[in-house]
């Protein structure tokens, strides 16, 4: 069976019952879909399948024959990163990074499906991905930022909402 | 384990019903999202499995008041049907696994090891919902309730409801990532004016509640009379007592939204 | 240009964002086996028989190991503090908590490695599991470990973490009021998203590199030495790179096993453990009792504490001892009391031993004294602001155990959470500061307490 | 349906570094022929960010562009001791660690720019990746041709070490507790209001707005100590109303072995979360940081226990606040049974779950009467 991924396709070995998420890591070497829960429960290997984003975790590649899937991979290098990428650099939407590339990729396909800034609609389209880090603000933030088109400077990040700094106190 | 299953991928509804037989030994897969985390943990080792994607059993169709929902119709695309179906759908998990989750799973899925499953099953025993189903002795339409009790070895087909006059769904809403539902209400006002009202959480698998029914004129006396058909169960999510106190509000408060959509 | 204070971006920000950051999972060494371990199905037993054998003769096998391969079986988690061991690598005449590894296999994929724990055949003996730290103390309560239901190594041998401060009786004879409460914060996940994970390669020259998932790279690296009995330089820890830890990855919970496999076998060995093994089996944050009984004036001073703690620390020691002293420590909270007895107990349970967790030992400790304090307010029917402003820790004033105070911050963060949230605070309220106590709030009962901020 | 909400208020204090024992951070840094700094330690980034925040400290301390640092944590053959990224020490002890090594490299670029200028150590500075006389910042030397001049004309390595070892605290009387050293490296200080909105018929309960304050000492990069801040409210959310791996406790039963039956706050628990950071320095600390890591998620238990109580009129104090908990609370107040006993002075809380009432002897609380 065949497996277009990021634009290349691969001759899929495996067999048809192992998780497209197995598929990936194990038989192609693409490491960005991680191995969070394979229960469905964390969108840590969340990728995009034909444009929508997917748990690779609960799809059995012999339903995927010739199905194109988009990893963090395919949505830009460092040298020129997606909308998404840029955002969460200069939103500080990652930690420790394990969630990150399911995040990005629920996010991308957000933007492209037009989503808008709206915190209770990236909610309702992030909403299963688990992130222990950041308590999600900074993630929201650089999701709304991406869906309105802002521009962003990698030299620096920004700050959270409601943040003040009252300096040294007596 | 996996690497040995033979995987049948029937590319029409007859043929998914050849390939399913009588339902031996198949393991019937239609998003995934229930079966696959139990083959990957070893729990599950099919020597037949049947995927459903290409088999054309999904889409909803309406004709007049009459809604039909294919069996592998992800789960997303009911949430714009009517009260309380789509509220219902729109509160299963999250969004992408409601693109993945099929009705048939959702209707087929087996109890879960810590949590209630099935949450469709509620709204649609409400609505008097009807299956239709293969396997061994042929096809079979029957009502929703039958079907659920008779579930093994039947490959569901698809699912017909008709619209209710009005509906209404409200569950136990407590968010966290991945959610299941604790326990919620659904309740229909059939044309003949009559009121359905089942319950998802309160048991093994969704079910109706006959002597709420009976009372739903009094929606405080509904929610009473609801206790006399359930035996909840503690677990994960909540205790058998927390589901008991809560089930009255529940239907109290189902009735009540049901009154303002009438 | 300015680096510290700058909001620059992350030293790892573009790799995270390109899928490119290494983690464990990530690294690839072809031959690498893969690990299941058998864990024990109950919550208390005794072991009568384990047999591995076979296990060891299945077709794609190629190590399993037990108790019987460790050099050194017991190694505590405090062990280099002197405080001694109380946990097998892996289980050896009992079972203790539901979870535990007995036996773990390298094979070569997955599949067979399940399948080679299942052909283990272990014959246990189920005792009667102790739950409840309430009645661990109980002469009818199952003795579960060896050194009893509660550690009893602190200091000068003692069974028991205590505090002493002023006079606590002064105290209870002088409270216009007394506040009795109880606090029980649960047991959590850490719930890292990266689950444990562990790759070893046995090296050419004899080394064993250790790919990691730990906290604590130099930590695990002396765990890991001294278990296998071998000097420093015959491991190379790598790792610096973790998926999200909270504490649960300061425990040392796979390397050693999979060193131990990886020399057996001669080959390299890989265990991910499963989200349900790191939910079910993995060590979590502590369970709490604590009791607190206040002596309080009606005007809103704390004269004094009784407490007594008992910690849930699961079926072995770990880091509990270390975790209840820094929680003694702290069991004033934000606040100066200057008359005290504390009591806590370090106490074992059939359940998954207990770790560190962020805010390890003072979690509890805060959740309790300040619920307690916001108890007293309602109880005296005073602001919740102004008794906390009135008490807050000042320079000068000393804690539980004795040290000086000498940059406290109480006062000022909760004016400003008062200015935050509209709250009008009195003048004198509003005006306060975290320099040493003086006029009204120097009352005779707080005089005795204070220390010299210039000898710390 | 009857919604209420409260408010209420919480304030905690938080020890850096290890309490009782030396908890040594060790780092080395050398400095390659073009003026690019390497360095070595062995502080595992959980997240936290302390590759970044050590960088940080590197670039300010030398005076050299953050690009121009490199950091190498990855193991422990380059890397000297580091106990590890726990008890809020990767900031204030491994990062002092990095800032005493950077001194010292700092020391060797001066010594040798002095050199090369013909110009006393003692009166140059670096700033911006230049060695410049100061009062006459026309004689200048870049570090890149001081770390060249090194290499290729003197013959040397510009290299640094540093360590921070916190001196072991001894319990010098076990009766009383008391120590001989102050068993931390710094305190912090945190406060924290919480709303919340309690439903009295099913009991739940929605944590809506958390105000927090949070004396950071310095912040060494402000978005990273909002990180740490914004996760540890979620955790301590978490903390207060969802989390428990027994759902009976101390019963071991239903246990929640997947994400759906494990209750971690998702991204719908979120509450508005606004901060507010105080900088008053610490004196150990780099730069006067203090650790903040920790104590992030320990103030919202509180302050929600203390909002519910306001919302609805009762006190659940054993976590998580589970809406079967206020039910039962609510519950047991209309039976007259909610409210704490009082006896003379005393106002008791809680009887029910004293090891008074369960213990058969074997463990009592006695207090005073």
């Amino acid at each position: 069976m065949n497996l277009t991924v990021n634009g290349v396709e691969h001759d899929v070995a495996s067999a048809p019952l192992t998780s497209l998420l197995d598929v990936l890591r194990e038989e192609l070497g693409i490491t960005s879909p991680k191995a969070g829960c394979e229960q469905g429960g964390c969108g840590a290997c969340t990728v995009l399948v034909d444009g929508e984003a997917r748990r690779s975790c609960l799809l059995p590649v012999g339903a995927l024959d010739g199905a194109e899937v988009t990893t963090v991979e395919g949505l830009g290098t460092p040298e020129r990163l997606s909308t998404v990428q840029l955002a969460f650099t200069h939103h500080y939407a990652a930690q420790c990074g394990f969630c990150t590339s399911g995040m990005l990729l629920a996010a991308h396909a957000y933007v492209e499906h037009g989503g808008s800034d709206d915190r209770a609609e990236i909610t309702e389209a992030l909403g299963g991905h688990v992130c222990r880090c950041t308590g999600y603000v900074k993630i929201i933030e650089a999701v709304a930022a991406a869906a309105r088109g802002d521009s962003f400077d990698l030299e620096t990040t920004a700050a959270s909402p409601g943040m003040t700094n009252i300096g040294g106190v007596r | 384990m996996t690497a040995s299953a033979d995987v049948l991928l029937p590319r029409s509804p007859d043929e998914a019903v050849e390939a399913f037989g009588d339902g031996s030994d198949v393991t019937v897969i239609g998003g995934g999202t229930i079966v696959l985390p139990e083959i990957t943990y070893g729990r599950l080792r099919p020597t037949r499995a049947i995927i459903l994607t290409a088999a054309d059993l999904a889409g909803v169709k309406r004709d007049g008041t009459t809604v039909t929902v294919g069996a592998t119709t992800p789960v997303a695309e009911l949430v714009d049907l009517p009260a309380p179906v789509g509220p219902c759908a729109a509160n299963v998990a999250d969004g992408e696994i409601r693109g993945q989750a099929t009705l048939g799973g959702n209707l087929c899925a087996g109890e879960g090891a810590g949590a209630p499953r099935g949450d469709l099953q509620g709204a649609l025993l409400a609505v008097d919902a009807v299956a239709r189903s293969a396997g061994a002795g042929g096809e079979r339409t029957e009502p929703l309730a039958d079907f659920l009790a008779n579930r093994r070895g039947r490959l569901l087909l698809d699912v017909s409801f008709d619209a209710p006059a009005a509906g209404a769904f409200v569950a136990l809403d407590r968010p966290h990532t991945h959610e299941y539902t604790t326990m919620a209400v659904s309740v229909a006002r059939r044309p003949d004016g009559t009121v359905r009202i089942a319950v998802t959480g309160a048991g093994t698998h969704g079910q109706r509640l006959p002597s709420a029914e009976a009372a739903a004129g009094d929606p405080a006396a509904a929610g009473e009379a609801a206790l006399a058909d359930v035996a909840p169960q503690d677990d994960a999510l909540a205790s058998s007592w927390y589901r008991t106190k809560t089930l009255p509000v529940l239907v109290r408060r189902a009735l009540a939204e049901l009154k303002e959509a009438s | 240009m300015k680096a510290v204070g700058a909001r620059l971006p992350r030293y790892d920000g573009v790799e995270h964002v390109t899928g490119r950051t290494t983690f464990v999972d990530d690294v690839r060494v072809p031959g690498t086996l893969w690990v299941k371990a058998l864990r024990s199905p109950v919550h208390r037993a005794d072991v009568k028989g384990l047999d591995t054998s076979p296990a060891e003769s299945m077709k794609g096998v190629h190590a399993v190991i037990t108790w019987r391969d460790v050099p050194l079986l017991e190694y505590g988690h405090l062990s280099a503090l002197g405080i001694p061991a109380d946990e097998p690598l892996l289980a050896k005449d009992d079972l203790r908590y539901k979870g535990q590894p007995i036996a773990l296999v390298a094979a070569e994929d997955e599949e067979t490695a399940q399948a080679a724990v299942e052909a283990i055949v272990l014959d246990l003996d189920e005792q009667e599991p102790l739950l409840d730290i309430r009645r661990a103390f109980d002469a009818d309560a199952p003795v579960i470990h060896q050194w009893g239901n509660w550690y009893p190594h602190f200091e000068a041998e003692m069974d028991r973490r205590q505090i002493r401060k002023g006079d606590v009786d002064w105290a209870f004879e002088h409270a216009d009021t007394v506040v009795q409460g109880v606090y029980r914060p649960a047991a959590i996940e850490h719930v890292p998203l990266e689950t444990q994970v562990c790759l070893v390669v046995p090296e050419a020259n004899g080394r064993l590199t250790i790919y990691s998932c730990t906290q604590a790279l130099y930590f695990s690296l002396g765990v890991v030495a001294a278990h296998l009995q071998v000097p420093l330089n015959k491991l190379k820890l790598v790792g610096g790179t973790v998926g999200g830890g909270f504490g649960g990855k300061v425990d040392t919970a796979t390397e050693t096993m999979c060193s131990l496999l990886a020399l057996k076998s001669g080959r390299p060995v890989k265990w991910r453990w499963t989200r349900e093994e790191e939910f079910l089996c993995s060590s979590t944050r502590a369970p709490w009792h604590m009791e607190i009984a206040d002596a309080v004036t009606k005007d809103g001073w704390i004269l004094g504490r009784k407490m007594l703690t008992l910690h849930d620390s699961g079926a072995y020691a770990r880091f509990s001892p270390y975790g209840l002293t820094k929680h003694s420590f702290h069991h004033t909270g934000a606040y100066t009391i200057p008359n005290l007895s504390f009591d806590g107990y370090v106490v074992f349970t059939n359940r998954v031993p207990t770790t560190a967790m962020r805010g390890f030992g003072v979690t509890s400790v805060s959740f309790a004294t300040e619920t307690h304090m916001s108890r007293i307010a309602e109880v005296l029917g005073l602001d919740p602001y102004e008794i906390r402003l009135k008490n807050a820790n000042r320079i000068g004033d000393t804690s539980p155990n004795g040290v000086v105070y000498t940059d406290p911050s109480t006062v000022p963060t909760i004016q400003a959470i008062a200015d935050a949230m509209g709250r009008e605070l009195p003048a004198d309220h509003r005006t306060m500061s975290r320099q040493p106590r003086e006029g009204s709030l120097l009352p005779e009962h707080l005089v005795a307490q204070l220390g010299n901020p210039e000898e710390h | 349906m009857a919604k209420h909400t409260g408010r209420g208020f919480a304030a905690i204090e938080y020890p850096t570094g290890m309490n009782q024992n030396g908890d040594p951070s060790q780092a080395w840094i050398k400095v390659k022929p073009d003026g690019r700094v390497d360095v070595f330690a062995g502080t595992s980034d959980i997240g936290n960010g302390s590759k970044t925040i050590q960088s940080q400290i590197v670039a300010e301390t030398i005076g050299v562009p953050y690009e121009w640092i490199t950091y190498d944590n990855s193991n422990t053959d380059s890397s000297p001791v580091c106990t590890g990224t726990f008890a809020s020490r990767a900031t204030f002890v491994a990062g002092k660690a990095v800032e005493k090594a950077a001194l010292e490299v700092r020391g060797r670029i001066l010594d040798i720019a002095g050199k090369e200028l013909e110009i006393d150590p003692g009166d140059l500075e670096i700033v911006d990746g230049e060695v410049v006389a100061k009062g006459a910042p026309q004689k200048k030397i870049s570090v890149p041709d001081v770390a060249a001049a090194a290499t290729w004309g003197h013959g040397e390595l510009i290299t640094g070490t540093g360590a921070q070892l916190k001196p072991y605290a001894a319990i010098v009387d076990p009766e009383s507790g008391r120590v001989d050293l102050p068993p931390h490296s710094a305190i912090s200080y945190a406060a924290c209001a919480a709303e919340v909105e309690v439903d009295d018929e099913t009991g739940e309960v929605r944590v809506t707005r958390l105000v927090q304050c949070y004396d950071v000492g310095k912040a060494i990069n402000p978005t990273l100590v909002e990180g740490q801040i914004e996760g540890g409210a979620v955790q301590g959310l978490g903390l207060g109303v969802l989390e428990s791996c027994y759902p009976f406790y101390p019963s071991v039963e239903h246990r929640g072995g997947e994400f759906g039956t494990y209750l971690a706050p998702g991204m719908e628990d979120l509450p508005s979360i606004e901060t507010i950071i105080i900088e008053n320095p610490s004196t150990d600390g780099p730069y006067g940081a203090k650790g903040i890591g920790e104590m992030a998620n320990n103030s919202q238990p509180p302050a929600i226990a203390a909002a519910v109580f306001d919302a609805v009129g009762v006190w659940v104090t054993e976590l998580p606040i589970t809406p079967e908990r206020v039910l039962r609370a609510l519950e047991a107040r209309e039976g007259g049974d909610g409210g704490p006993r009082r006896d003379g002075k005393k106002v008791v809380f809680d009887e029910e779950l004293s090891v008074n009432a369960v213990s058969s002897g074997g463990v009592r609380f006695e207090v005073p009467a």
